[in-house]
């Protein structure tokens, strides 16, 4: 028996494998495929402190192995889903964790400070990362100082696991990444989604709505993978790493390159059983070379 | 509604014409119940610039030997590599998936197609023949050509075609026949889908004239389950997903 | 008859089609397979003062729809090139411009210096963004301070057309491209490749000996597109667009963002002929789209 | 060598085992001359995963028929694919590529193969032995079932095998054959593809008697043209292009 476990700076997981924001619904969309308490961890939708109705049609294009995507974090905001949703979800048998967004400081503290009253989410994933919103989002996460700012103020009035997710569209992601280490994060996870651009040639206008969109999905992997690898490099507090993990194989590169725990998010739209295929290809591929614990994996990288 | 996945087996590609083919795809057992409007989500296979599942309705449904038809434009790389499919073949499948037409205001019903959207309206013909309705089918194209798979809609119900530049039926769009060009129309119950443009005409028509329609949307989908808020229509309770809340939606309810 | 002719800004161009510096040779390795002056442009591979050995072997590993190189800038040094290979290319009938790079400022003038010398080499590209050597390159084109200092020195020895080539590793591209342009730059070009990393799960090792690398190809263009259109926006000289450019309709969304030109690069591996193909293919949709002028696809994306 | 890109005719695949195949592909018109130790860039459609094209050598050419055979071993999406090829299919490649083994240093010649690393000594022992000199061949693999095309090789000269189990042939490696185990080898020549370890313990052997020792490289490749110049091995003049200046190499210009 492989040992998947991981205590990710005191938050402890089954296994590596959790499903990204925005990409698994609040989980109860996969119910029907698969038993979703075999995950690790599922981080749910990005919430707000206000109902957002996110941005216009269309919201989606098709990249070479990849996806752009304009949702601009559509949720009906963290009061509602304190009163709603949550009691539906709370007692699944994996880590909900709390995707939090904001355009302002206060939006942050403020969603945080409600979601730090409900019992049964252990932690929350700071978004300070989003491309697809007008104001605040990606803002905070390229610069070093309004990254610090953000955390600092949540980590004031928010008591259990602070992860906070980095923007990869920054000249230097190590530098953020111990930036927000500083600032009082638990955990760093990346990437989001690189800021792209899809047009069509023949209308002349550009796919999505917003023009820009971000991208996700494999195209993306070599980029995640190197950002993760440099942020591992830069900071103590354990890494989660995503961008474009497909597979198990894909899985243990991230973790080879420092990411103690692994995110999924748009393959789970190709195959919404994919996270399951994933734990069981960690356990295999442990077993196969005789690893015994996974956490052994965790930037094993051999330079 | 529970929803699946499962490799299914292509067990028939029966190609009408250079654009079209209706694959028949049969389950590993029994296949589960499935609703006129709802579609699949398929995985395309060997296919370097898809790399998502492609939406397609469900065409036809038959119990009996646990198949399922899909009637697909090839239109992309996705589309053409369904219509390369051979009998033997696997297809991967998540489905049912997305709500589904319902049952009518009055018994005078109209399904009104255009193009690849003719293809739920032949399983819902069946369905609403099922609960003693008589369906009446209206399919319009741009030339006799795109009117395809007729045989099947005439053994479920009365069907009236249009095309452009009229190589058979009305001349013009559909809602130049003249079923429609009465002041009162015979119809209680619209069902409709297609391009866009020919949908908004239809809504507004039947809004003028006091009719109930059911119109089934396309839209860009990632997921199709709902799990990635991409697919939104603006309805009246502002962004709804087009692959859980529709793709059905009642035309008074899109803010079109 | 459709007009594919380009000024870019005094750099007469017969089309818009150039090729990616690194990705084919000195062009002679293409004569085999089409007639290169069919080409708006050759960009020659990257050439610095001195001789380079490049990078240890493996330099190059494949990616979803990309790959990722880590050749480092390979080459005989300028004064092998001025003597020895210059006069086997220059009476090639495209514009052969010279990819220049450097680790000091004093190396990308004087290397500017020997190729201004050069009666048949109309322009230089100024690389200030090769992520796979260790000093100078990109380091050049991450922040504006540096990217400027670089322009500006060379702009006073170097006299004729003068392309700078951007990083797309940055935080914002709007203000590397600003800056540039304030320094002299005449054009500017870009994406130079992400930097990315791939990782071999079985061995535990990177795939690339500088273990991370240069991502290019299909991947990359979302990416690429948004950039050309940030920067189009921006500046007011013209701007060469490149980054995952595979067929004639990639080309176009790079023009119709903003790219007054573009450069294709990984494709020419896939197909030798690719860049003759897309000129016809653009001649193909401008007469079907009833263009006269292909500059009048020059940002005309529809908003 | 002028270099062409073409789609060749799949006219024939021969399937050796559950890893090994024989592609035959024709050329449209007249097929140019191409080396023994040149290879072909294969253009690998239908595959999501394969960006790249893929170098494959060329096993042998039959002018008569205008046809060249690949010998593709299955490790990867890129060759399962090749193994998949059907007769009627088509096949892009850019050729011929590369420079080529030359001609021996004296006439005992011994032909060392490992895995796919087979592949160019047959179209290599054709040539010899029109040249008059008698190929001698010695194969390596791990067992009996990896000891692929032997006839073909049988039809040109003497075969000597190696497996690692003892199945057939010498147990051991290649370096163990008695052809290599006597103080005074009867070789004046040997080339080699295969395994690097494999080559590099011939190259070790041969310059310890003094014997010519030519090795045909593999390496990652993005053009197979010298346009990328990421193919690079390390030479006693320094980087030198496995595709170009390779990828056959004298043992003693690589600093190995
Ligand atoms: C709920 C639903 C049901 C559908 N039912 C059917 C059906 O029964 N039969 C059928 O043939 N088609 C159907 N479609 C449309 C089908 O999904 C698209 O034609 C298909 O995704 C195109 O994929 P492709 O790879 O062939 O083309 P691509 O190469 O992806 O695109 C080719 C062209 O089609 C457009 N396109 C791509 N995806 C969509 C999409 N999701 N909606 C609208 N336009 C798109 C592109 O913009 C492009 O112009 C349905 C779509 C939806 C959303
Ligand atoms: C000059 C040359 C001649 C060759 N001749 C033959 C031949 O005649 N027959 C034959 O079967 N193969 C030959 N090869 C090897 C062949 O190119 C690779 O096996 C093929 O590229 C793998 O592609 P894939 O998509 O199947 O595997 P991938 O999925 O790309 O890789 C599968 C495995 O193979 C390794 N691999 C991939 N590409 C290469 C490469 N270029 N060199 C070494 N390892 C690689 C990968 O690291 C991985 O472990 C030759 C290679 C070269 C450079
Ligand atoms: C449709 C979609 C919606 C997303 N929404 C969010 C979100 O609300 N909050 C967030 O932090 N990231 C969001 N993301 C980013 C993903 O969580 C993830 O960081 C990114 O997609 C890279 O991983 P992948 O390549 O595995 O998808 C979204 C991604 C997609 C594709
Ligand atoms: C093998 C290889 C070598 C390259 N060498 C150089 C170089 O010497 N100088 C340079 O400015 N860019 C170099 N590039 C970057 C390309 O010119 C181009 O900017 C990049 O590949 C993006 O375009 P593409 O996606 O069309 O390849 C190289 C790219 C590749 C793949
Ligand atoms: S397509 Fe993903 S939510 Fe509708
Ligand atoms: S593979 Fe491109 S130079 Fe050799």
């Amino acid at each position: 028996m492989v040992d998947l476990t991981i205590d990710l700076n005191g938050l402890q997981l089954k296994n590596p494998v959790m499903t990204a924001s925005g990409t698994f619904g609040y989980g109860e969309e996969f119910m029907d495929f698969f038993d979703i308490s075999r995950l690790g961890g599922v981080l749910v939708k990005g919430t707000t402190l206000e109902h957002r109705e996110g941005n216009a049609y269309p919201r989606m294009a098709e990249t070479p192995r990849g996806m752009l995507n304009a949702v601009g974090l559509q949720n009906k905001g963290v009061r509602y889903f304190a009163e709603h949703i949550y009691p539906r979800i709370k007692d699944y048998q994996t880590n909900m964790l709390v995707n939090v967004s904001g355009s302002t400081i206060e939006d942050y503290v403020q969603t945080a400070e409600v979601v730090n009253e409900l019992d049964k989410i252990p932690g929350i994933e700071l978004n300070i990362s989003c491309p697809n919103v007008k104001e605040g989002g990606m803002a905070f996460g390229t610069s070093c100082p309004s990254a610090m700012a953000v955390v600092e103020a949540v980590r004031k009035v928010y008591k259990k696991h602070l992860m906070v997710k980095l923007s990869p569209n920054v000249t230097n992601i190590a530098e953020i990444g111990a930036a927000v280490e500083g600032a009082g994060a638990d955990s760093i996870s990346l990437i989001n989604t690189l800021l792209g651009m899809a047009i069509d040639a023949k209308s002349r206008r550009p796919l999505l709505s917003t023009v820009t969109g971000g991208l996700s999905g494999a195209a993306v992997k070599p980029v995640a993978l190197r950002m993760v690898w440099q942020v591992a490099q830069a900071v103590k507090v354990p890494v989660v790493g995503m961008g474009g993990i497909m597979t198990a194989t894909d899985a243990i590169e991230f973790m080879l390159a420092g990411a103690s725990a692994i995110q999924v998010g748009t393959a789970n739209f190709i195959d919404p059983c994919v996270t399951a295929k994933i734990v069981d290809g960690l356990e295999n591929y442990c077993a196969e070379q005789g690893v015994e614990k996974i956490t052994d994996l965790v930037g094993a990288l051999e330079l | 509604m529970k929803k699946y996945i499962d490799d299914f087996k292509v067990v028939h590609n029966e190609r009408l014409n250079h654009e079209y083919v209706i694959l028949t795809l049969q389950h590993p057992g029994r296949l589960p119940a499935m609703l006129p409007g709802q579609f699949v989500e398929v995985r395309v296979d060997n296919a370097p610039h898809t790399f998502l599942r492609r939406p397609i309705s469900i065409h036809d449904v038959d119990e009996k030997t646990n198949t399922m038809k899909l009637l697909v434009q090839e239109v992309g790389e996705g589309t053409r590599r369904m219509g390369q499919l051979q009998a033997g073949d696997t297809c991967n499948l998540v489905y049912p998936l997305g709500n589904s037409f319902s049952l009518p205001k009055g018994k005078r019903v109209l399904l009104v197609g255009g193009g690849c959207g003719i293809a739920p309206l032949l399983l819902l013909g069946r369905y609403l023949k099922e609960q003693g309705i008589a369906p009446r089918f209206l399919l319009g194209a741009r030339s006799k050509d795109g009117l395809i798979a007729m045989e099947a809609f005439r053994s479920l119900g009365e069907v009236f075609t249009t095309t452009e530049d009229g190589s058979e039926g009305t001349k013009g769009f559909v809602i130049h026949h003249p079923v429609m060009r009465t002041d009162t129309p015979e119809i209680d119950q619209i069902y409709t889908c297609g391009p866009e443009p020919m949908m908004k005409v239809l809504a507004k028509y039947a809004a003028k004239h006091g009719i109930a329609c059911q119109v089934s949307l396309e839209n860009q989908m990632a997921c199709g389950f709902g799990a990635c808020l991409c697919c939104v229509a603006d309805t009246r309770d502002g962004h709804k997903c087009t692959c859980t809340d529709g793709p059905v939606f009642d035309s008074t309810y899109l803010k079109w």
